[in-house]
């Protein structure tokens, strides 16, 4: 059977100027890499900004439980307020690397 | 009134309204974001390379009052637009701060369309009016954030918002284009005006069908956004433009160029501005800035403003 | 810890003729967000016009179980005699807003 | 025989033909989405802007005959269509149908090949044709898909196919264009035509790479369909563009206008339509309508059709 | 109550030039179908060609735990060493076409 | 040197710099990915058709010795790359076939450069130099990937990347083109000239742009590369471009053509060669051989590589 890690995939689903802010957010708190996804898409807000200047940006990251709970938390504070983020997080199995290439 | 129609009946108007009218019937046009990014770096950086070739032809001393001029243009208008949006259009600290960020800088198609309206009548224009373009687009960014962070609502990050400004890709490709228009000179652009100044008019037709379905869809969002703004979306441009006209023909820019200069103060940017306002002011609800400077204020300049503008230019400058 | 909601998923993959008829059906049924992706794929189908028209769309909408049990019976019911249609469902954790914004 | 390879021997045709062996020989040649559609959103403009700008100096009164014998086109070819696939092609009424609306439109792509095989000769040609493009248009698929109507098999939306086909963007960009040409007529139309008239055909080179490319894919199809439709894909054109060949000569087209409206009534639509279709008759298999109209008629028209139909209208002009 | 299928969704996060490659491999270990997004990506590599080349490519595909289990092997085997890719897998509940075709 | 500013101070050169300025300041500007894979296109169909155009036109004995010449340089150049790359730069078998087959091939924008550069000085050049890129183009890859297959180090798909190498794009628009070009000849390409033609050389400013963007990337990575293979990455251009001029000149082409084909020779592919090598040789380090050809060798060639070449052929070109 395949070795695999279970881990958390959290998924921030926000405007594209936070493009870069979030990578750095994400990367400080501690993932170790990130996958970004151009969506569109409808929320709980009115018009925003984003219509005109473009798509959304959604990022997965493959994390650690705990790290998982502190990314969320730090976009929670952060952007919840005055931006267009939506946040969630499920559970994935990943393939472990080392097993493959060691 | 002819004058007016015959400003209307362009290719480059009349796409415009093609887009407002797909938007209308909720048609499935759409440019392709792509190519509506692609357009526009093509439109900027040959508006600058036509900027700066003119720039190496011209003497230096020929520009400091022009360009003095339309920097205090940048100054003023974001003023007067915090203080009519606070006093007469009753918006919030933050919500005006955001509109005049945008009255204060200068939509580069209205520009443009100004142009080809002094053009069609057949009077000269300042070839170093794409320089002033530059000019005018950041400072009245910067001024109109000031007043957001003075009263202390500016909780976007404001460093972060002043390197979108000047590293924006309108301002790289308006300001480079400028550099190597103005380094080649006249002469060692010749192999690129096929690409950058013959075609130039027609590439416009196809941008401003984007922004007229981007402008159709902030139309139907106009009523909310209340008959106040309405008006003042109207107002504000002729105000600035009145000015701008005057502070043109003052620094003795010709009729023509004098009512480009009113065309650019009187308009409210739509590219430049609303990537910075959101990342500094992130409270504001762009539903009011995005309304009245591409729903409002851009097609009301393109149908009454720029006429305006010239007819004005004109007969002010016979007295001076 | 972050305060957070379980709910349910549901992803909705499909031609882009049926992108709006969509939209609006999940509306309809409860869901108070969508997000669209642009996707290529492969299925159970054989030519599609969709090759000729382009890519599928995948909309992702996070709502409750009970929204959710709606949303997949209609799309079935609606979509999948005569189109390119699949729908599936996953368990989320989505964070509350409210915990910040409040 | 000489005639023929003179109309393959063109570059926009090669690289129809180069898009197709680069899918043959599964090279990673592609052209990006959004190029394709800035390119069809372009043509489609062009198109409009060129014809409208001669509608601007036709007489009215020239236009009715052509434009009702046009329309009579767009209702007998789905007709026709509808018939000869349900008796000789055996399809089911639903895909019958679905074929017949490709048939009752027109490819515009074909349009242009004509118009261009037609110059190449020296013959003048009528500016409005491109009007009748758009005449041409949508009739043929609302015939074609009221026989599924009637016939209780169209299980899908009429009114979202017909807002489909009437809102769609090739419609709304060549009646859009036609107005646009038409208002501004020829000379203002002067500063748009480096970008819009003299580019056009090098921009249709980039258009036809991708059209061989999807038609190389739906030609790997063909064997599915069976001969039987094979051999319907290269009749039906002979019979619509004889209908139109001649129907262009009694409506008093030139013989060059008579072969391109021949080639338009023989043309089967690959863009209006097959969107329409998919709405409104989504129990159709795609299958048989995008390989016959993409992958058999159209390079059938392309390298047979249309030679053939500039012969017949020369022959048969000679009688009338 | 809507038929679903309990079903496992392997996601694979790939460069650009695996793109054929990947797909018959899936299709050869018993998948059906796959749902392909262009994304970006970050991950534990450095420099990748695919900067140059341009985005990632993220492979969805809903198969049985036995094929999910051959094609994260497979995967890892073939590619982990000198490909950047990853592989994680997720359970899911798909809405059974039958019930509403038949 | 006023040779050498003359030669930088051009569009072309300077959209470049912007490119690689607007990184620096982190600007947010980017051609969107469709736009630089439409443009590639465009190049690519433009550089072919006009050499294939030529090739109607030239006497196929012309052709035998520049075209004998060219293959050599293709067969050498990687076999140099790759022993300078293992003996002074150190890499290992796999990085340095890597880095060799990039070397091998041609880099169509520094041949484009190169014939600018020609054109400006007024100097005639060999219309069928576009042909001879065809040619060096595929064989130095295949060269360079043997020596890892020989090594056994080459773990991916030889198969795969000999496909890839053969039915990439641009091999397929550059033959492609060539071929239509040839078959059309000089005047049935005269209604495609101003969009392939005569925009030219703007559209390849835009590309240019992205080019800088890219190799700005890639400079900030260069440290990393080690001040070996940054030296290298200069020396070998020379090296290569002398080989080329000097060959150039014994095959009978002009001091202009030998000199392009030197900047040929000299250059390193960016576009064929990765997309091969990350198939065939996928352990291979890509900063390696990216930082390398867009990094180092295309700036250099651009800058100090060209107008060296062109100084030497016309130096050499006195001796024969
Ligand atoms: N219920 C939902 N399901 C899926 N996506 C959502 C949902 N709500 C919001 N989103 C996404 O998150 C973005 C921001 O949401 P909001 O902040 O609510 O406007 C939207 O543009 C959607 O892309
Ligand atoms: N087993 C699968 N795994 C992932 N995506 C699938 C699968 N089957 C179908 N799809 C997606 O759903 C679309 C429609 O599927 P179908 O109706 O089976 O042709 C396909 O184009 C794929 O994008
Ligand atoms: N922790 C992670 N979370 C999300 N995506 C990841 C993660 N690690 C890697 N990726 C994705 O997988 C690709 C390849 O990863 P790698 O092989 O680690 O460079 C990256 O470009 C990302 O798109
Ligand atoms: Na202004
Ligand atoms: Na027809
Ligand atoms: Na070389």
């Amino acid at each position: 059977m395949a070795l695999r890690i279970p881990l958390r995939k959290v998924t921030i689903i926000a405007e594209r100027v936070l493009r870069d802010d979030l990578i750095t957010l994400i990367k400080e708190r501690g993932a170790s890499g990130w996958t970004l996804t151009m969506v569109e898409g409808e929320g709980s807000r009115g018009i925003r900004a984003s219509e005109w200047e473009g798509r959304n940006i959604q990022i997965d990251t493959l994390v650690s439980s705990e790290v998982a709970e502190t990314i969320m938390d730090e976009v929670g504070r952060r952007y919840f307020k005055d931006w267009s983020v939506i946040v969630y997080v499920a559970d994935v199995e990943v393939l472990r690397k080392d097993k493959y290439i060691g | 009134m002819n004058a007016l129609t015959d400003n209307l009946i362009s290719p480059v108007v009349l796409c415009f309204v093609l887009g407002i009218a797909a938007r209308w019937i909720k048609s499935d046009l759409a440019v392709p974001e792509p190519l509506y990014q692609g357009l526009s770096i093509y439109l900027l950086l040959a508006i600058g390379l036509k900027g700066g070739s003119a720039l190496a032809v011209t003497p230096g001393g020929d520009l400091i009052l022009p360009g003095a001029v339309t920097l205090a243009l940048g100054i003023i208008t974001p003023v007067s637009a915090f203080f009519l949006m606070r006093r007469c259009g009753r918006l919030g600290v933050e919500d005006a701060a955001a509109v005049a960020a945008h009255y204060g800088s200068v939509s580069v198609v209205t520009f443009l369309a100004a142009v080809e309206a002094v053009k069609r009548t057949g009077v000269e224009l300042e070839g170093f009016l794409p320089a002033l373009v530059a000019v005018l687009e950041v400072p009245g960014i910067i001024v109109a954030l000031l007043f957001a962070n003075q009263a202390g609502t500016g909780k976007g990050s404001w460093k972060k918002a002043l390197h979108e400004v000047v590293t924006g890709k309108s301002i790289v490709l308006l300001l480079g284009g400028l550099l190597i228009g103005w380094a080649c000179g006249p002469q060692k652009l010749e192999d690129v005006q096929p690409f950058f100044a013959t075609a130039f008019k027609g590439a416009l037709c196809i941008f401003m069908i984007e922004l007229g379905l981007a402008a159709g869809k902030r139309l139907r969002d106009a009523g909310r956004a209340g008959l106040r703004l309405l008006i003042l979306g109207c107002i504000i441009p002729v105000l600035h433009g009145v000015l701008g006209v005057s502070a043109g023909l003052l620094a003795g820019l010709s009729p023509g160029g004098a009512a480009v200069l009113g065309a650019m103060a009187g308009s409210a940017s739509y590219i430049a501005a609303p990537a910075a306002v959101r990342v500094a002011l992130p409270g504001a609800n762009p539903a009011y800035y995005l309304t009245l400077a591409l729903g409002i204020t851009f097609p009301f300049n393109l149908a009454f403003g720029i006429p305006l503008f010239q007819t004005l230019a004109n007969h002010f400058s016979l007295w001076l």
